[in-house]
């Protein structure tokens, strides 16, 4: 029993799981009114992401990516190069929420809110 | 080791990230630092595609030394070594055009230097995005491009932070479909440069997994470029932006991704595989919706800059419309697309901005008979306006005729009559334009910045060059296009593209 | 014998830059010195154009292919026989266009000069190179080229009436310009080549003949367009808002006669005799031509207003060309090629008379204008000769050119055509003569014709000039430029259907 | 008991959290269920051997957490 | 709403997990060494990288020297996004601050000395550890991001509570900006550096400090402090630079 459930989530259940997260986040931001939930969604979608890359790295057996003395073999160790490419994007990604949060102060200046509704009201569409 | 590709970046790269300490220290350097460097790298792109036009050979340059596909590196072809000139040409002059914007409100020193900055990352994201040869590098440069296009929305008029937030929900999406595209790539192959993306899928039999790439990246470049259904970030972003960096977004921001996706769909998946076929028609379907609905939806507004951001989803409709039919015509015609669209829609921004600057001007209602007052500005309004309707001899009638050869070529009739559609549709809302510009009724306008401009009748010699310039290159590149086809498209579409 | 030379390219440049400086220096100058650009450019312009009839007489030909245009195509300019007739007579013309609006807009006190004056020269650019176009690309640019510089000119006056009309030239001439497009991208990439070609490039039967006869439509409909042919000539009378000498250039010289000229072009050049007949593209122009004939002479008659009576008059006599082209006999082209000139000169000479009666007296309507030849006598002469010319009365130069139309029609077995020309022939005299009539009248219906002498000189003089030129054309087929020996140059190369003289 | 499991478990914690976060009305309470969603993130790098990506998460959360409370400051603190 | 909402995560979850079933597996399986990922070019990183970089943290081999490139505009992105956050609030007024003292409330208070002293302990820690991170960047865990961040905390919790008195506060939104640009050309002029030297951008092996080592090799622990060094700047700098913009124009007055 467990063997078969070991074998669904390596094979799709990892992902399935990962991919419903993403949906989640991509929901979020689109239904979510208002925008600093938009923004905590859009945090959420990008985890989802960063850690699909990650269970590409991932190895059964491996160790973390830091070279133990004597042990050289390519099977003993995760794969680094995902890991890198994701400190990579988990930088942008908090560059962007910084910059959102700017945003949306600035928002809050001009409108007096962050709700996408009363924002639409105001005649943004003209 | 020649290190033209990497100093093209570089040099406004040191200008960029040290503008604001240069201006802190002395304001007028910072903003010398920026045009002064971004004019060093459009002199190195010269330099750079008159070797790659003379050696016929790409450019490959390696980061840090690494061969690939263990390193990044820079490749760099005849068609992207001319969309680098392009990009740096635009924001060299566009550079220079923002000047005047930027002195004449000096009530806070580091505005000017932010601005300076954000507008060279811009720049310096565009030509990394079209010099990378590493599918994850490209990412990162679109996060610079799309970060210095928040930042350049937001400071622009007072409904541009919101405009601005909303680029920044879809252009994360947009980037991140493009992450999850490159992660189902390397899923597949286990590398991430592109050449060697190529080699590598050729060996895979898995067809679900090219299939679900493919679409994450028509989603991300979609986004990116604003192509039809996936559009409804930019017309608030091209009509709200700061007025100077406008021409800079309006006019290249949304080409480059569109040479992005042409380069994966013909670099990388190969044209020929099966599931190509689905999704090139898919690409012409939201091509051909995307013409008529930007063509349309621009009739309906009276601000200048609101006609011009939806006459761009319908002309990034061409350029992927030329993805689409996928032979030789037709990418020429996108290529060139690209380079005739990105001269007209900045020229037509800068006029906008020009406006903007001496008049306060946003709809068109008030242009009556302002020709009289900016001469110049006018008359490339017109001849760049011409263009866009695809008149001949101005540049748009000309990749509009590659695109209409490579449609007939690939028996697409239909999309010639969209073509010819899309071109009355435009000829109705510009001539509405000159109607107002040549026969409206003459509004009383008072100078906008009148203590930096006083008495003066067009706008500073700053922002009048760059419009001439425009103009002028709008109408060499529909002559001399031929120069460029046969010298630098000719070799390399057939090469690089189509194998 | 090919002769390798910049000529046909230096003199469409040369308005060109007489465009760009006027609008650079136009506002700044004084009116003498603007004028004097438009005059000089004019008179260089057509000794340029003049210089190289002999030559081609001779049977040579100057090509000038500067650069590639678009890939496989070049940009090119050849100076055949067909395009002599219509670049002789557009720079010709030019000339006395140019002298009689200078005094037609000081008479006037026109606004905009500048911008007239530009647009003008813009115009006879696109006509000398829609004339010296040898490739359908090319002929396409300078097309397209004159639409838009004809706008300003249309739209001159910049009120509502202005605006709608020039809206509604826009929106017939760059929808079929747009199809005109799409059918030369269909030819070139079904044949691989756009060069003009005498006899056509086309051969009957290589296409099925349906998909044929939808692209002859394609193309002939930007001809027709500017041409006025019947259903789509809507755009002709409401441009005539604009001034007479706009009127005289749209009708005589530029617009319409390009339009014709694209007819013949597309007809005999690119489809050639055989595939035009062959797919009935040739049949169906020649009967909606016959209808336009018809039609628009009856519709003459019942205009008051005189320059509509003319813009109808133009419709008619355009088809006449169209038909001349479409009956496929090499006699009727001829006649056709001719009839270009010759409309030239007697619809330039009766528009010049109707604007130099305008600005004279004011008066626009034909009833009012009785007895208008006590004030007026040179320019009601010139009318009634220029009248008769349009009719087809010997000795003038419509007679030379209906003569072989209908000689050509008849030797191509077509009785009806050739009735249908004499009928023709016939109305035009019936909305012409009752013009003339009132000119001549005993009785003056308006005061201001008992007073004041004649127009002024600057548009008097252009008016007796081509007045005389029409009759000369007359008598003389041959005189001066050879304009009839070239129109018979033409219509054999069409018949013998020789290849491309590249 | 295999990592996979542990995985699995801390994604489904995951997801259950981001539906938290989109239902949520309080933004305060969404902040800090956000601080928790970036811990268990930073759980899950660590259990698939990513222990750079995990400490800069770790990192992260602290900082963009901060950033929230702080724009929350100065933006209403209820959602509709 | 809150019906389409959940209409929405329902039909999201069952869609996801119903395409799983129907789609067959085309991805890799979770943790299989020989997928085409783990297997073509990372056995070349972790045989090669002690080797070719002297780092034994694979990831810091890749981040740092592999694809240095990257994290080159990784950092320009946090510089961007500090400047951008500047230039979007600058024209928003600042609250105007007070006289700092204890009982102002500019700033998150935590009442309460125990609070205050365990924050003020914490301080030097995180300032020391993160200059390990720091140094260690390339044989253990962490590297210039992290300490960047690590610094910044440190930095963050001085500034937030009042008590504290802002010793550390020398920075303002625009020095902070500028400290981050200055820390990015550290990273560039590293990379420029092997350029005077005939190699490429970025290739430490040929900085031109051959005389301080016995092996070219040698050189590139150098290199990758050095961006360390910069990245780590600039990545304190803008957290800093953030937080000054937002905090300036945030008024705490419950």
């Amino acid at each position: 029993m467990i063997d078969i459930l070991q074998g669904f989530l390596a094979e799709k259940g990892i992902y399935m799981l990962t991919f419903i997260l993403m949906g989640l986040g991509i929901f979020g931001m689109i239904c979510c009114g208002n925008y600093m939930k938009k923004v905590v969604c859009m945090n959420i979608m990008q985890v989802a992401i960063i850690f699909f890359f990650l269970t590409l790295g991932q190895k059964d057996g491996g160790t973390l990516p830091v070279l133990v003395k004597d042990i050289f073999e390519a099977e003993a160790y995760i794969n680094p190069l995902p890991h890198a490419l994701m400190l990579t994007a988990i930088v942008v990604s908090l560059g962007t929420t910084g910059v959102a949060l700017a945003l949306l102060m600035k928002i809050k200046e001009i409108y007096g809110t962050i709700e996408e509704e009363e924002i639409t009201g105001k005649g943004w569409k003209k | 080791m020649n290190h033209i590709p990497v100093l093209i970046i570089l040099f406004p790269l040191c200008g960029a990230v040290l503008c604001p300490l240069i201006s802190f220290l002395n304001p007028a350097w910072g903003k010398r630092a920026v045009v002064g460097t971004l004019f060093a790298s459009f002199a190195l792109s010269v330099i750079q595609l008159a070797g790659i036009v003379q050696t016929g050979e790409p450019v490959h340059y390696w980061m840090g030394g690494w061969a690939p596909p263990y390193g990044i590196e820079f490749v760099i072809d005849g068609v992207n070594g001319i969309i680098i000139v392009l990009v740096a040409f635009i924001g060299a002059f566009t550079s220079l055009f923002s000047s005047p914007f930027e002195e004449a409100n000096p009530n806070h020193r580091f505005k000017s230097a932010g601005y300076y900055s954000i507008l060279c990352f811009l720049v310096i994201g565009l030509l990394g995005l079209s010099s990378t040869g590493d599918a994850f590098n490209l990412y990162v440069f679109m996060e610079i491009v799309a970060l210095s296009g928040y930042g350049l929305i937001a400071i622009g008029e007072e409904k541009g932070p919101i405009a601005a937030f909303r680029y920044l929900l879809t252009g994360t999406i947009g980037a991140c479909m493009y992450l999850m595209g490159v992660g189902f790539l390397y899923s597949a192959t286990g590398t991430l440069n592109m050449a060697d993306l190529a080699i590598k899928l050729k060996e895979i039999d898995n067809t679900h997994i090219i299939i679900l790439a493919m679409a994450c990246m028509i989603v991300g470049f979609g986004i990116k470029m604003a192509l039809f259904p996936l559009h409804g970030w930019q017309p608030p972003a091209h009509s709200y932006a700061h007025p100077a960096a406008d021409p800079m977004i309006a006019g290249v921001m949304i080409k480059i991704p569109a040479y992005g996706m042409m380069r994966f769909f013909f670099c990388i998946f190969e044209e020929t595989h099966p599931a190509a076929e689905v999704v090139f028609n898919i690409i012409g379907v939201m091509a051909v919706c995307g013409i008529l609905f930007g063509s349309l939806k621009a009739l309906r507004y009276d601000k200048y800059n609101k006609i011009l951001a939806y006459s761009s989803i319908g002309q990034v409709g061409y350029i992927a419309l030329g993805i689409s039919l996928g032979n030789f015509y037709g990418l020429v015609g996108a290529v060139l697309h690209i380079l005739s669209h990105a001269f007209m829609k900045t020229g037509l921004f800068y006029t906008s901005a020009a406006l903007k600057y001496k008049f306060g001007i946003h709809y068109t209602d008030e242009l009556g008979q302002i020709y009289r007052k900016m001469p110049v500005t006018g008359t490339a309004m017109v001849a760049l306006s011409l263009s866009m309707i695809g008149l001949p001899p101005f540049a748009g009638f000309f990749s509009k005729w590659y695109l209409a050869l490579g449609a007939i070529q690939n028996g697409q009739y239909f999309y010639v009559a969209v073509l010819i559609v899309s071109s009355l549709l435009s000829a109705i809302y510009f001539f509405r334009i000159f109607e107002r510009l040549f026969m409206g009724e003459e509004k009383q306008l008072e100078d906008h910045y009148p203590a930096a401009e006083h008495g003066r009748k067009e706008v500073p010699l700053r922002m009048i060059i760059p419009v001439v310039i425009a103009a002028v290159m709008v109408v060499l590149l529909g002559l001399g296009n031929t120069f460029i086809v046969n010298n630098v498209l000719e070799i390399t579409v057939m090469e690089v593209f189509l194998g | 014998m090919i002769i390798d030379s910049f000529r046909p390219l230096a003199a469409i440049a040369v308005s060109l830059l007489a465009a760009a400086l006027i609008m650079l220096v136009g506002n700044k100058v004084k009116p003498n010195v603007r004028e004097g650009i438009t005059l000089i450019a004019a008179v260089i312009k057509a000794a340029l154009v003049f210089s190289m009839v002999p030559a081609v007489l001779a049977g040579n030909e100057f090509v000038c292919r500067p650069w590639e245009i678009v890939d496989g195509i070049s940009l090119a300019f050849r100076t055949d026989a067909a395009g002599m007739v219509f670049a002789c007579i557009a720079s010709g013309l030019w000339i006395v266009t140019s002298i009689y609006s200078i005094g037609y807009m000081r008479g006037h006190h026109e606004k905009n000069q500048t911008g007239y004056f530009a647009a003008f020269a813009v115009c006879l650019s696109s006509a000398i190179g829609i004339a010296f176009a040898a490739n359908l690309i090319t002929f396409f640019i300078f097309y397209e080229m004159l639409t838009i510089a004809t706008y300003p000119l249309v739209a001159h006056y910049r009120n509502d009436a202005a605006k709608a009309s020039g809206r509604k030239y826009l929106a017939y001439t760059l929808i079929s310009g747009q199809i005109f497009f799409a059918a030369i991208v269909a030819i070139y990439v079904i044949y691989g080549t756009l060069e003009f070609t005498p006899g056509g490039f086309i051969g009957a039967g290589s296409l099925p003949a349906g998909i044929m006869l939808v692209l002859f439509i394609m193309m002939i409909g930007g001809g027709a367009v500017k041409a006025g042919v019947m259903p789509l000539h809507g755009w002709l009378p409401s441009a005539m808002v604009a001034p007479t000498p706009v009127s005289a250039l749209l009708h005589a010289v530029a617009v319409v006669k390009a339009g014709a000229f694209c007819v013949l072009r597309v007809v005999c050049y690119v489809f050639g005799p055989e595939a035009a007949g062959w797919c009935g593209g040739g049949k169906l122009l020649s009967w909606l031509a016959v209808c336009t004939i018809i039609l628009s002479s009856c519709i003459a008659m019942r205009k008051d207003n005189l320059k509509a009576r003319l813009a109808f008059s133009t419709i008619g006599q355009l088809s006449y060309i169209v038909l001349g082209i479409s009956v496929l006999a090499p006699y009727s082209i001829l006649g056709a090629a001719f009839h270009i000139v010759a409309h030239a000169f007697l619809k330039i000479t009766l528009f010049m008379c109707a604007g130099a009666i305008f600005v004279t007296t004011h008066l626009s309507e034909i009833s009012t204008m009785g007895g208008l030849a006590k004030r007026m006598p040179v320019t009601a002469t010139c009318f009634t000769v220029a009248s008769l010319g349009i009719a087809g009365l010997p000795l003038l130069a419509g007679f030379v050119s209906k003569m072989n139309i209908i000689r050509g029609a008849f030797l191509a077995g077509q009785p009806l055509f050739v009735a249908t020309l004499v009928a023709a022939a016939l109305l035009a005299l019936s909305y012409l003569i009752p013009v003339v009539r009132i000119f001549f009248g005993k009785e003056v219906s308006s005061p201001v014709l008992n007073e004041g002498g004649e127009a002024s000189k600057a548009m008097l003089i252009p008016i007796i000039i081509t007045a005389v030129v029409s009759f000369i054309l007359g008598v003389m087929p041959n005189a001066a430029l050879h304009l009839y020996d070239f129109a018979a140059m033409a219509a054999e190369a069409i018949a013998q259907g020789g290849g491309p003289i590249a | 008991m295999p990592v996979i499991f542990l995985e699995a478990l801390f994604l489904i914690l995951l997801i259950a959290i981001a539906v938290t976060i989109i239902f949520h009305k309080d933004l305060l309470a969404v902040t800090i269920i956000y601080c928790a969603f970036s811990f268990g993130a930073m759980m899950l790098y660590i259990i698939v051997g990513a222990a750079d990506v995990a400490f800069t998460e770790a990192v992260i959360g602290v900082v963009s957490t901060v950033y929230f409370i702080i724009a929350i400051k100065s933006i209403s603190r209820r959602c509709k | 709403m809150d019906k389409v909402k959940i209409t929405g995560v329902i039909v999201i979850i069952a869609g996801v997990i119903l395409a799983g079933f129907i789609l067959g597996d085309f991805l890799p399986t979770v943790g299989d060494a020989t997928s085409s990922a783990n297997s073509y070019l990372s056995p070349y990183y972790i045989e090669h990288a002690l080797h070719d970089t002297e780092a034994p943290n694979l990831v810091t081999a890749v981040l740092a020297d592999y694809r240095g490139f990257d994290t080159l505009f990784e950092t320009c992105v946090m510089f961007l996004a500090g400047v951008t956050a500047l230039m979007v609030l600058l024209s928003k007024r600042k609250i105007v601050k007070g006289q700092r003292n204890p009982s102002d409330t500019n700033g998150i208070s935590f009442s309460g000395t125990v609070l205050d002293t365990a924050f003020r302990v914490l301080i030097p820690v995180i300032l020391i550890y993160a200059f390990y991170v720091l140094a260690h960047g390339e044989i253990s865990l962490g590297g210039g991001f992290q300490a960047g961040a690590l610094l910044a905390i440190a930095y963050m919790i001085d500034r937030l509570i009042p008590s504290f008195q802002n010793r550390l506060g020398f920075f303002t939104e625009e020095t902070a900006a500028m400290t981050a640009g200055v820390g990015v050309f550290i990273y560039i002029f590293t990379g420029i550096l092997p350029m005077f030297n005939g190699g490429n951008f970025l290739e430490y092996g040929k900085l031109p400090f051959e005389f301080a080592v016995e092996a070219a090799v040698m050189l590139h622990p150098v290199g990758i402090f050095l961006i360390e060094l910069g990245v780590t700047v600039c990545v304190m700098a803008t957290i800093i630079n953030i937080l000054e913009v937002v905090l300036e124009r945030t008024k705490f007055d419950d």
